[in-house]
């Protein structure tokens, strides 16, 4: 199994090895030892490192997260990198993440659309090390190369792509074929690997930017 | 132009936080820079971890801000939606009453249904000739509407609580966006008084009551609301005064604020269980 | 019973050609037998020949009488589709005018297109949140409705030349399921006076009238007829009864006879070309 | 090829030969020697006799006509038999059918639903030698089966059946096969032609009661 960023530890909690960071709680999540469990089930990153994906990630790295929704992955995220900066489109969904933010002096929340990056390129910083994406619209590979300007030399990608965000009625794996086509202009994918049993038709990816 | 003209910081005063949220709601640029060591050579922050600090302050309230902007304007929305909904089921009503007087005889329905109900009997028929066809087509249509309101009506339920959780908390999500929708917006609702709230709905009767021909209206549409419909007649002024005046303190929270406060349900809870307590008592000892 | 009890000469006095007529129309048989020697056996008819003769007459005179009565209950099913037409239409109207209050803004739709236009542009629109799903359902029902009303105006011009030929000829087929509708039935409509039928669809005025509020109406619904609309104004009145007087005939022969009679329309169009002389005329002499 | 049936000629008319009979004009057809032309093309019958299917009609023969429409096909048929009953459902072409029948003394126009023989079994006599059958209801081996009441001993069925308003969708021969299983409680069929190129997807059936 590949190595967990630092950060990020296995603790045994109700009998079972579990995913944790330390931080404030915030969706009413589990906690040992003053660390709190990262849900495999309700994060896509979380998915991935569960499933031994090697995210290439070593604690502390500058993060832009795409499709941040209400909070739940950005705050295990934030709670082990440096600055993280959170876009997410939905108003309603952003008041939950300000509240996460809140007491998270590294989490930027930004009310932005990932599909443009003009809104944010002025607050958000360049070089980063790290871009994670979790967006459900159509596009999703294209969303990653338009923000590949953020990422620094070498910069990782971890995006999950749901295939019904794609194409409701394709088969999941014909959409991953033209996601990974699509990226291959921007980054060198690394790994790639279905969510399951976590996330139904979510292809997990890792890759560099070229 | 400067390599920071385009930065959220550029030309915002650090003491000023609105005027930085502003910039980073409103602000665009090329791309992205070393953001942090440009604030710094440019004398905006001290040191990185100010500028952080500040950005963070700035993002965290421009993020606030925007949300609850961005949900106001849902309001909007939820009041179409609920005209539309009024508007599909009124012509869904209007056009089953045609069909009624077509296709009973024509069709030879033999059903209790009636309206609604009775063109979704006539829509499964299968035609047997042309009369039958614009008959059962025009069923259908009408068994289209029937969905269409249900569909609006489920798309209120969902965003009334995201729109004005308190209101549609109290009221229902139905009854919510309809005083939204009569009062034209969240906004006006929130700053009218109560007892306009309390006769919402009711114009007709206020204005006939104004031009000296009427009593004052004692509710309009939070009638429907079972705090007033479910008190016996007698309490009932009382009880949609009471009601009206929590609901506009729940509409107030919504606009200004937008947090859900349980205890402004509680009160309510609390205070129908005293009238309804002593409506009982009333009967007991009738 | 004898073999005869439910022959239709059974009981019919052979020189009575509509009792005949009539049982044949309303008779029932278990089984055929050989009716032309039983008639002769029993005194219907002389010979065979004389009873195919009788046969002839009255299966001719109950077929055109039953095909007669069949078609004026189709009458009845015009009035029905004409009237659906109009609610479809101000239905999917209203609804278009709900839709342009919403979308306009929320799709940020620009095309000069209003009311039905518009909400087919807007129906062919990709919806990308569930307030825009519900907006561009709302635009699709709206054109379902208006296709209804288009399916149901295709079913009238069709079956009004059927049910009512003359009329249909010289008012056009949606004008003449109109007056039908107006005046209940085209039984009713051939047995108006013609200055009825001039002022159907003008009740409103006609009772203020009657009540002497103001003067008589000159024309009703047939005002949309070009032979009224396109004569100058002060010639309108003239135009109307003489109108009203041509289809208060048209409909009087489409009710007793059934037959195209092209004769009155010729007459119409030689008094119409009278009219339209007389007032190229009368420019001319201005 | 077949024989005609007395009454029934070819005539050359312009140029081709043509079917003709001897009767007052219908439908405008084109007229020679006071004989006017049955166009194969309006009629079943007239397309099942031009196919030089084997009627088994001689002339003089008592008929019940069921689905005469506007009495097209009826009128030559009246031209060349005996007593002929036509039955028609829809109002309005029964109109048209009035004044065929009107200057025939040996045509009867009924007013009725072919699937309710009831309803003229009081006027239509029994032992009649053919019934021809053009009705174009699902159901239509059904109506033969009905009205076979009326024939008598080895009677005629000259049917033609129309495979769309059996089923719309489904492989015409397979209508047939079932309208001829249906039939053969009744009939022995005879003789069975596709009407092409006169009629589309119909069938012509010479069958005789059984």
């Amino acid at each position: 199994m590949s190595e967990l960023p630092d950060g990020v530890d296995r603790r045994a909690v109700a009998g079972e090895e579990r995913l944790t960071t330390e931080g404030e709680p915030v969706y009413g999540e589990p906690t040992a030892d003053g660390r709190r469990v990262w849900d495999a089930g309700r994060s896509k990153l979380g998915a991935m490192l569960e499933l031994g994906m090697d995210t290439r990630l070593d604690g502390g790295e500058s993060v832009l997260y795409l499709g941040a929704a209400s909070g739940t992955t950005v705050s295990h995220v934030a709670d082990f990198s440096g600055p993280t900066y959170a876009v997410e489109f939905a108003p309603r969904p952003v008041r939950d993440l300000v509240d996460v933010a809140e007491v998270r002096p590294n989490l930027f929340p930004l009310l932005a659309d990932a599909r443009k990056p003009r809104e944010y390129a002025g607050v958000v910083e360049a070089d980063l090390d790290c871009i994670v994406q979790d967006v459900a619209t159509r596009g999703q590979a294209d969303v990653a190369n338009r923000n590949a300007q953020f990422l620094g030399e070498d910069g990782l990608l971890l995006a999950a792509i749901k295939a019904r965000s794609e194409n409701v009625v394709a088969d999941p794996d014909a959409v991953f074929e033209d996601v990974r086509e699509t990226l291959s202009g921007r980054y060198e994918v690394l790994e790639t690997r279905r969510l399951e049993p976590y996330h139904d038709d979510h292809l997990g990816i890792v890759a560099r930017k070229r | 132009m400067t390599e920071t003209d385009d930065a959220w910081f550029a030309g915002v005063d650090p003491g000023d936080p609105e005027a930085a949220a502003a910039a980073i709601a409103d602000g665009e640029a090329d791309e992205p820079r070393d953001w942090p060591a440009l604030a710094v050579e440019s004398g905006f922050a001290a040191d990185e971890d100010e500028y952080y600090d500040r950005l963070h302050d700035a993002t965290v309230a421009a993020a606030r801000e925007a949300a609850r902007a961005a949900e106001r304007a849902d309001d909007k929305q939820l009041v179409h939606a609920l005209r539309a909904m009024d508007d599909t089921e009124r012509t869904a009503n209007e056009l089953a009453e045609r069909l009624e007087e077509w296709a009973g005889a024509l069709l030879d329905v033999e059903t209790g249904a009636t309206g609604l109900d009775f063109a979704a009997v006539v829509a499964e028929r299968e035609p047997a000739d042309a009369t039958e066809e614009r008959a059962v087509s025009l069923a259908r249509r009408v068994v289209d509407l029937r969905e269409e309101r249900d569909d609006l009506r489920t798309f209120i339920e969902r965003r009334a609580p995201a729109v004005a959780p308190n209101l549609a908390e109290m009221a229902g999500p139905v009854l919510a966006a309809r005083l939204v929708s009569l009062a034209g917006g969240l906004e006006s609702l929130a700053k009218m008084p109560s007892g306009t709230v309390q006769v919402l709905g009711a114009e007709d009767a206020l204005f006939a009551h104004l031009r000296g021909h009427a009593p004052s209206p004692k509710h309009g549409v939070i009638f429907t609301h079972e705090f007033v419909s479910g008190t016996r007649p007698d309490d009932r002024g009382s009880a949609a005064r009471a009601l009206a005046g929590k609901l506009s303190i729940a509409a107030r929270i919504d606009h200004y604020s937008g947090d859900f406060r349980e205890s402004v349900h509680d009160d309510l809870r609390d205070r129908m269980e005293t009238i309804r307590a002593r409506a009982e008592e009333d009967q007991t000892e009738e």
